[in-house]
């Protein structure tokens, strides 16, 4: 079975090159078959090779096929090879996985888009570039699906190129990325440079015989890995371009923020936790960013009246607590984090699409209302997955994930109180947005009439997701509830445990649990008070001037777009336009004009007189046997 | 006549003679009459040295093929060069620079 | 001394001797140029057009055929020099190579080149003149 | 000559025997497409005949010709090319040109025949042989359009420069062979080898073969004739010199050199680095501001040969033929890219004029997307951009030239790959912009046929094939190179 692996990256990219090709001749319902179709076979093979990998593990507990060698100069080695392990296979796993629903999804979302197919060759390069990232087995492969996410991502955000503001919000997504990508990509050169190989596992393993704990240099290299992370994953300071990148389709911020892209950072710093385990700084940047990013986030969701808005600040604030868990060294709860997240965060931009798609396209939740009774399939799930989101105690599959980050933010290595004082704290805005949302979205007068009634495959999609999103947990139930450790052990293969040493405080642990759960409840019922019960409490305050400015700005994110303006932008524009004359721009004008001065030089010996021509031969000739005979 | 250095220096003149006409005729004839005084003055020292250093005659057969393709060459150039006359009722090669830079 | 010098001594001086008589009558001529004096001279004949006319293309054509039949003699002679020695394999390596010229020779005839007045044109696409 | 010997030259035979089967059908009865046909069923079996050569023990045929692995790899690489090259020639002279257009084909298997004897030749008078011959067909290729200025301008310019330089060449070695009295190259290069410092006329000798070979190559600054060849010539006979008959030489060069150390030769290295260099210079330079699509492929095509050459430099013989392996790999995507250009622009041409200038090229994605993006990938590949050959094959010469730390080269050589993007792009970029809505009509909108669209299709994804997955043909090289 693992023999198939190489089918699972190839075809996606294979439905990418046929849609590209042949997509306008094939029409919709044909396009939506290789679309949907070579993501589920894909999805199929991962589920076939995990059961494989859980049964019986493979040697070393990692498959690697090597499929051929690209580039083989002396130590420059460059297999085209693929790494799966349990870390990837869990990624993999989720990628395909809950990508195909997105994709199922999409053939009801985009149906009556005219670039159908345009759309899905996009989606299908999009998952095959982002399973090449978690699947390679070496840095460039990696920063090969790392650029290609980017690449994808830039596109489907732009989908709709006709509007200029799509445009806009894709270059910018391009651009806030790129920064990211830069320091990444220095990052791996200097990866490269200290270990001479590629290979990652290679990598992991010299690195703690070359470089000791706290060595600058991993503290360098790792930093700069962050910074392609933060990137990518939209984390402080470069969570600006999530928020606008919801001008891509729904399907796009599901598979965006679900599956692919976002969770690439998480991905990077998991995959290189060797190097951040012998930079213990790095680590707590990473915790301290990742703290930082769900509060913020959270802030920011409170105020949110664009339904997909809220779910990009969510997405950012979860994807904080996954940092705080890489950054307090509880590797295994990051990404359990990671594949429930992916399942609710699916559902609910899924489940907000379908409501967008019933609302004329309208996004502002506030002119939406009572849409429970008309959509209630939507309604149900969507339910679930705000429950999950909002770690909902006992009965959601993001309770589980979530409280083991919030305890092990306090418990584990490098967490502190504070620490777990900000996740809990983020735990309880968290679920005031979420239901704030829900509430608003649902209950009270319904204001539009619905215009589109989910067909089948939108409902599959929703009911598939949200059985995970609520059962899903259920495979690492914390150590104060029966210790199942399912995931974790299975993890154990690829990333280091702490559980062991981190369950030794019960009385504590129940503490943390029932505080979280308790804010949880607390703040559903908040939420159900200040807007469905006693709206006029929250006018109230927004009309006070104190309320507006906080109000104003929560939903601009905190001011970090105005910050950016400010401080980056303006400056820098204002430097190039009054500085257009510097040295540097010199040497930019000298060199052209250099060129072209060469080229009207040589051009002069291009007379098209034959006799000149010859001439240029006997000289050459001649030229050439005098070095000879002087030499 | 044991000496090969006469040889060398009538092929050597007979080149330098060839490479001249070469430079310097405008007629594209002449100038193929130029390159076949090249090509002959190598065949003298082909020859030449097939006597004087290689004891086969190896020197001897790459000179039957060297007027072979001289003729060759010859025959197809004529061509070319009648075409010319007939576009531009020139055969002056300075002509020849409607392809430049 | 060997023959070859003394060719060259015989050679520079009939090249001296040339020059010396040349530079004498560009001394002692008079100049007095006159239309006459530059005809060419065709044995007292007034010449008849220009010198400078143009052959038929037949003429090349045939000229280049013969060259190529020509040059074929120079494989031929060594080779009859020591077909003794070799024997059937000259002989068949030969044939192969006439063969290859013949090859040549049926393209040539088939395109008509060999004739002196080529076949004209058919004339399909004209009308055909009525009453005949 | 025994059985063995002559199946072992089958390719050859095969290649030798078409133009005459050729010439007799056409004097039977002249028809342009069986013509085409034929060849092409000609080289085919030519192909065919190459595994059945390759398993025979004997690789030397008399004193003039070896054919060994090496040999075989150029022929596969010189007919498959040729191939690729007569198909599209098809459409292109039934639009261009009126008149009998059967020779073409003729001409073609003669001068692929030249190549070939070139690329298994050991000795100066196959070397000689196969040089005429192709050259001789060379000339009328390149004014086969005779009723074109500019074809027979060219036709005349190459064939006064050609004669020129194989003067030279033969001068030179009529040179090394009185000092030598050997004419074959693995004696000459033992002799050489031998003898601890080259006395003042052989080395003379070779500098001016070395002149003959820098012409045919094109290389600074004996490459004069090529851009306006190559733009005089019809475009399927632009690739052809461009490829097959450059690869020709460039295998006789590789073989000529292979028992010699050139690198340990300061007087010749310092000549071949210095072609190098000033024509990398030279031919980046000169693209770059040229408007002209075919001289500006032709300027590209010396920088190109300025980067075969720091690869040659940098291991050429028998102790280290990594250079030559690099070399190969460079040659084998150059074939696919420069072929692919060429019938792209052959496709573009119309009964009037080529179609040349960058601005015919204008907004073509918006007419001709596949069109456009095959020419785009071949451009790419000229500019070494990942992912396509022209990076692998770039990167193999880099590879090799850091190997022998010849630093100065190889930062030149980075500095042109650089100053090389500029002017592909901006052809890349030009068939990407909007046209403006007047020039619509002005455009030529051809129909591209159903095999030149194939062959077409096949070189890109080759293209992108080796780009991806360079190992097989890597290998093939590594292979046929041993045995020099």
């Amino acid at each position: 079975m693992y023999d198939f692996l190489w089918l699972v990256p190839t075809l996606p990219f294979l439905g990418f090159l046929i849609l590209a090709l042949f997509g306008k001749k094939l029409g919709k319902t044909l396009s939506a078959f290789v679309g949907v179709g070579s993501i589920g076979i894909s999805a199929l093979i991962t589920i076939l090779i995990g059961i494989r990998f859980l049964s019986s593990p493979p040697e070393g507990d990692a498959f690697v096929q090597t499929l051929w060698t690209w580039i083989a100069v002396d130590r420059f080695n460059v297999n085209i090879a693929l790494h799966l392990d349990a870390l990837s296979l869990v990624f993999t796993f989720v990628i395909t996985f809950v990508g195909f629903w997105i994709h199922l999804y999409s053939v009801e979302y985009m149906a009556d888009d005219e670039s159908f197919s345009r759309f899905f060759a996009y989606m299908n390069l999009f998952v095959g570039a982002m399973l090449l990232l978690v699947l390679g087995d070496n840095l460039l492969l990696l920063y090969l699906g790392w650029e290609g996410v980017g690449l994808c991502s830039y596109l489907l955000i732009g989908f709709w190129y006709k509007d200029s503001a799509n445009g806009y919000a894709a270059r910018k997504a391009f651009i806030v990325t790129r920064v990211g990508d830069a320091a990444m990509a220095i990052g791996l050169f200097l990866l490269f440079y200290s270990f001479g190989t590629l290979n990652i596992q290679e990598i992991l393993t010299q690195a703690p015989q070359t470089w000791s704990v706290g060595n600058n240099l991993a503290v360098i290299a790792t930093l700069l890995l962050l910074g392609g992370a933060v990137g990518k994953s939209a984390q402080l300071p470069l969570q600006v371009w999530l928020p606008d990148a919801m001008a891509g389709p729904t399907p796009t911020s599901a598979l965006i923020h679900a599956a692919t892209m976002v969770t690439a950072g998480v991905y990077l710093i998991a995959r290189m936790h060797g190097i951040y385990e012998l930079a213990p700084v790095s680590m707590f940047v990473v915790a301290i960013v990742g703290a930082a990013t769900l509060l913020i986030a959270g802030f920011a969701g409170l105020t949110q009246v664009d339904i997909k808005r809220v779910l990009a600040y969510s997405t950012i604030s979860q994807i904080g607590y996954m940092f705080l868990a890489l950054g307090v060294g509880a590797w295994s709860a990051a990404i359990f984090h990671f594949m429930i997240h992916a399942f609710f965060k699916a559902l609910l931009f899924l489940g907000a699409g379908a409501i967008i798609l019933a609302q004329h396209h309208e996004q502002n939740m506030f002119k939406m209302g009572g849409l429970a009774k008309a959509l209630p399939v939507t309604f149900w799930t969507f339910l679930i997955g705000s429950g999950s989101l909002a770690a909902l105690p006992l009965v959601t599959a993001g309770f589980y994930s979530k409280d083991a980050i919030i305890w092990f933010a306090w418990s584990a290595e490098g967490g502190n109180i504070y620490l777990w004082a900000a996740a809990v704290f983020g735990a309880f805005i968290t679920g005031f947005y979420t239901f704030r949302m829900v509430f608003v979205t649902f209950f009270g007068q319904q204001k539009i009439d619905v215009s589109h009634f989910p067909k089948w495959t939108i409902h599959v999609p929703l009911i598939v997701l949200a059985f995970f999103a609520l059962f899903g947990g259920f495979i690492e139930l914390p150590g104060t509830m029966g210790h199942f450790t399912l995931f974790s052990d299975f993890l154990k293969s690829a990333l280091p445990a702490m559980e062991e040493v981190a369950h030794e405080n019960v009385s504590l642990e129940y503490f943390s649990q029932i505080l979280t759960a308790v804010l949880a409840l607390v703040s559903v019922y908040l939420a159900y008070v200040l807007y469905l019960k006693k709206p006029q409490i929250v006018t109230n305050f927004t009309d006070t001037g104190f309320g507006k400015g906080l109000q104003q700005f929560f939903l601009s994110g905190l001011g970090f777009d105005w910050l950016y303006e400010r401080l980056f932008i303006r400056p820098y524009v204002w430097i190039a336009r009054t500085n257009k004359r510097d040295f540097i721009d010199l040497f930019y004008v000298f060199l052209p004009w250099m060129s072209r001065q060469f080229h009207y030089a040589f051009s002069y010996t291009q007379s098209g007189k034959v006799r000149r021509y010859i001439l240029g031969i006997a000289l050459g000739a001649v030229v050439s046997i005098t070095i000879v005979v002087i030499l | 006549m044991n000496s090969i250095i006469p040889y060398l220096i009538v092929g050597a003149i007979v080149f330098v003679l060839g490479i001249f006409t070469i430079v310097y005729k405008k007629n594209a004839v002449g100038i193929l009459m130029g390159v076949e005084l090249v090509l002959n003055s190598v065949n003298i020292n082909f020859i030449a040295f097939a006597k004087f250093v290689d004891t086969g005659i190896h020197g001897q057969i790459i000179s039957i093929f060297v007027i072979i393709l001289a003729a060759a060459e010859a025959a197809i150039a004529l061509a070319i060069i009648l075409n010319i006359y007939r576009m531009k009722a020139t055969v002056d090669v300075t002509q020849l620079n409607k392809m430049k830079h | 001394m060997t023959g070859f010098y003394i060719a060259l001594i015989f050679f520079v001086t009939g090249m001296f001797l040339v020059a010396v008589t040349l530079l004498f009558s560009r001394l002692l001529q008079t100049k007095k140029p006159s239309p006459d004096k530059y005809l060419t001279y065709e044995c007292g004949e007034l010449p008849q057009g220009g010198a400078w006319i143009r052959f038929n293309n037949r003429f090349y054509i045939i000229a280049l055929i013969f060259i190529i039949f020509d040059v074929e003699i120079v494989f031929m002679f060594p080779w009859a020099v020591v077909y003794g020695k070799i024997g059937l394999l000259a002989f068949v390596e030969m044939f192969i190579f006439i063969v290859v010229l013949l090859v040549g020779l049926a393209y040539v005839w088939a395109n008509g080149d060999l004739q002196w007045v080529k076949p004209r044109p058919k004339l399909e696409h004209l009308p055909k003149a009525k009453g005949k | 000559m025994t059985a063995s010997e002559i199946l072992k030259m089958m390719p050859l035979i095969i290649v030798l025997a078409t133009p005459l089967i050729t010439m007799l059908i056409i004097a039977l009865h002249r028809n342009h497409l069986t013509t085409m046909i034929v060849s092409v069923i000609g080289l085919v079996l030519a192909i065919i005949a190459i595994p059945y050569s390759k398993a025979l023990d004997l690789t030397k045929i008399g004193e003039l010709l070896i054919i060994d692995n090496y040999a075989l790899f150029y022929f596969l690489l010189i007919f498959t090319a040729t191939i690729a090259i007569i198909i599209p020639s098809y459409p292109y002279l039934e639009m261009r040109f009126k008149g009998n257009r059967e020779e073409y084909y003729l001409l073609i298997l003669t001068a692929t025949l030249g190549s070939s004897v070139l690329a298994a030749s050991t000795h100066f008078v196959s070397f000689f042989l196969g040089l005429e011959i192709l050259s001789v067909s060379l000339y009328a290729l390149i004014s086969y359009l005779r009723q074109t200025n500019e074809g027979i301008e060219a036709g005349l310019k190459y064939l006064i420069l050609a004669a020129v330089s194989s003067a030279f060449l033969v001068f030179g070695m009529a040179l090394i062979y009185s000092q030598t009295g050997k004419m074959e190259f693995n004696a000459l290069m033992q002799f050489f080898s031998n003898s601890s410092k080259l006395n003042l006329i052989s080395i003379v000798g070779l500098v001016l073969m070395i002149v003959g070979f820098g012409f045919k190559l094109a290389v600074v600054p004996f490459h004069t004739w090529s851009p306006d060849v190559y733009e005089g010539a019809p475009a399927p006979v632009s690739a052809f010199i461009a490829s097959v008959s450059k690869g020709g030489i460039l295998a006789l060069l590789f073989r000529f050199f292979s028992q010699y150390d050139v690198l340990n030769s300061k007087p010749l290295f310092l000549i071949f680095a210095l072609l190098a260099v000033f024509s990398m210079f030279g031919g980046n330079f000169l693209a770059l501001l040229q408007t002209n699509v075919k001289r500006l492929l032709a300027y590209s095509s010396i920088a190109h040969f300025g980067y075969i050459l720091v690869a040659f430099l940098a291991g050429n013989n028998a102790q280290n033929f990594k250079g030559v392996e690099a070399a190969t790999f460079y040659i084998v995507s150059y074939f696919i890219t420069i072929i692919g250009a060429f019938i792209v622009v052959g496709i573009f041409s119309t009964r009037e004029r080529e179609a040349m200038s960058v601005s015919d090229y204008r907004g073509l994605y918006w007419r001709h997307p596949w069109l456009s993006v095959a020419f785009s990938a071949m451009l790419f590949s000229l500019a070494g951009i990942p992912l396509t050959a022209g990076f692998i094959g770039k990167y193999y010469v880099l590879a090799s030239g850091i190997d022998n730390q010849l630093w100065t080269l190889v930062i030149i050589l980075i500095v042109n790959s650089a100053l090389g993007v500029y002017y592909y792009l901006r052809i890349v970029v030009e068939m990407f912009s909007q046209p403006e809505e007047a020039a619509e009509t002005k455009h030529p909108s051809p129909s591209v046929g159903v095999m030149t669209g194939l062959i077409l299709a096949v070189l890109t994804i080759a293209l992108i094939w080796l780009g991806v997955y360079p190992t097989g043909v890597i290998g093939a090289i590594k292979i046929s190179v041993m045995g020099l």
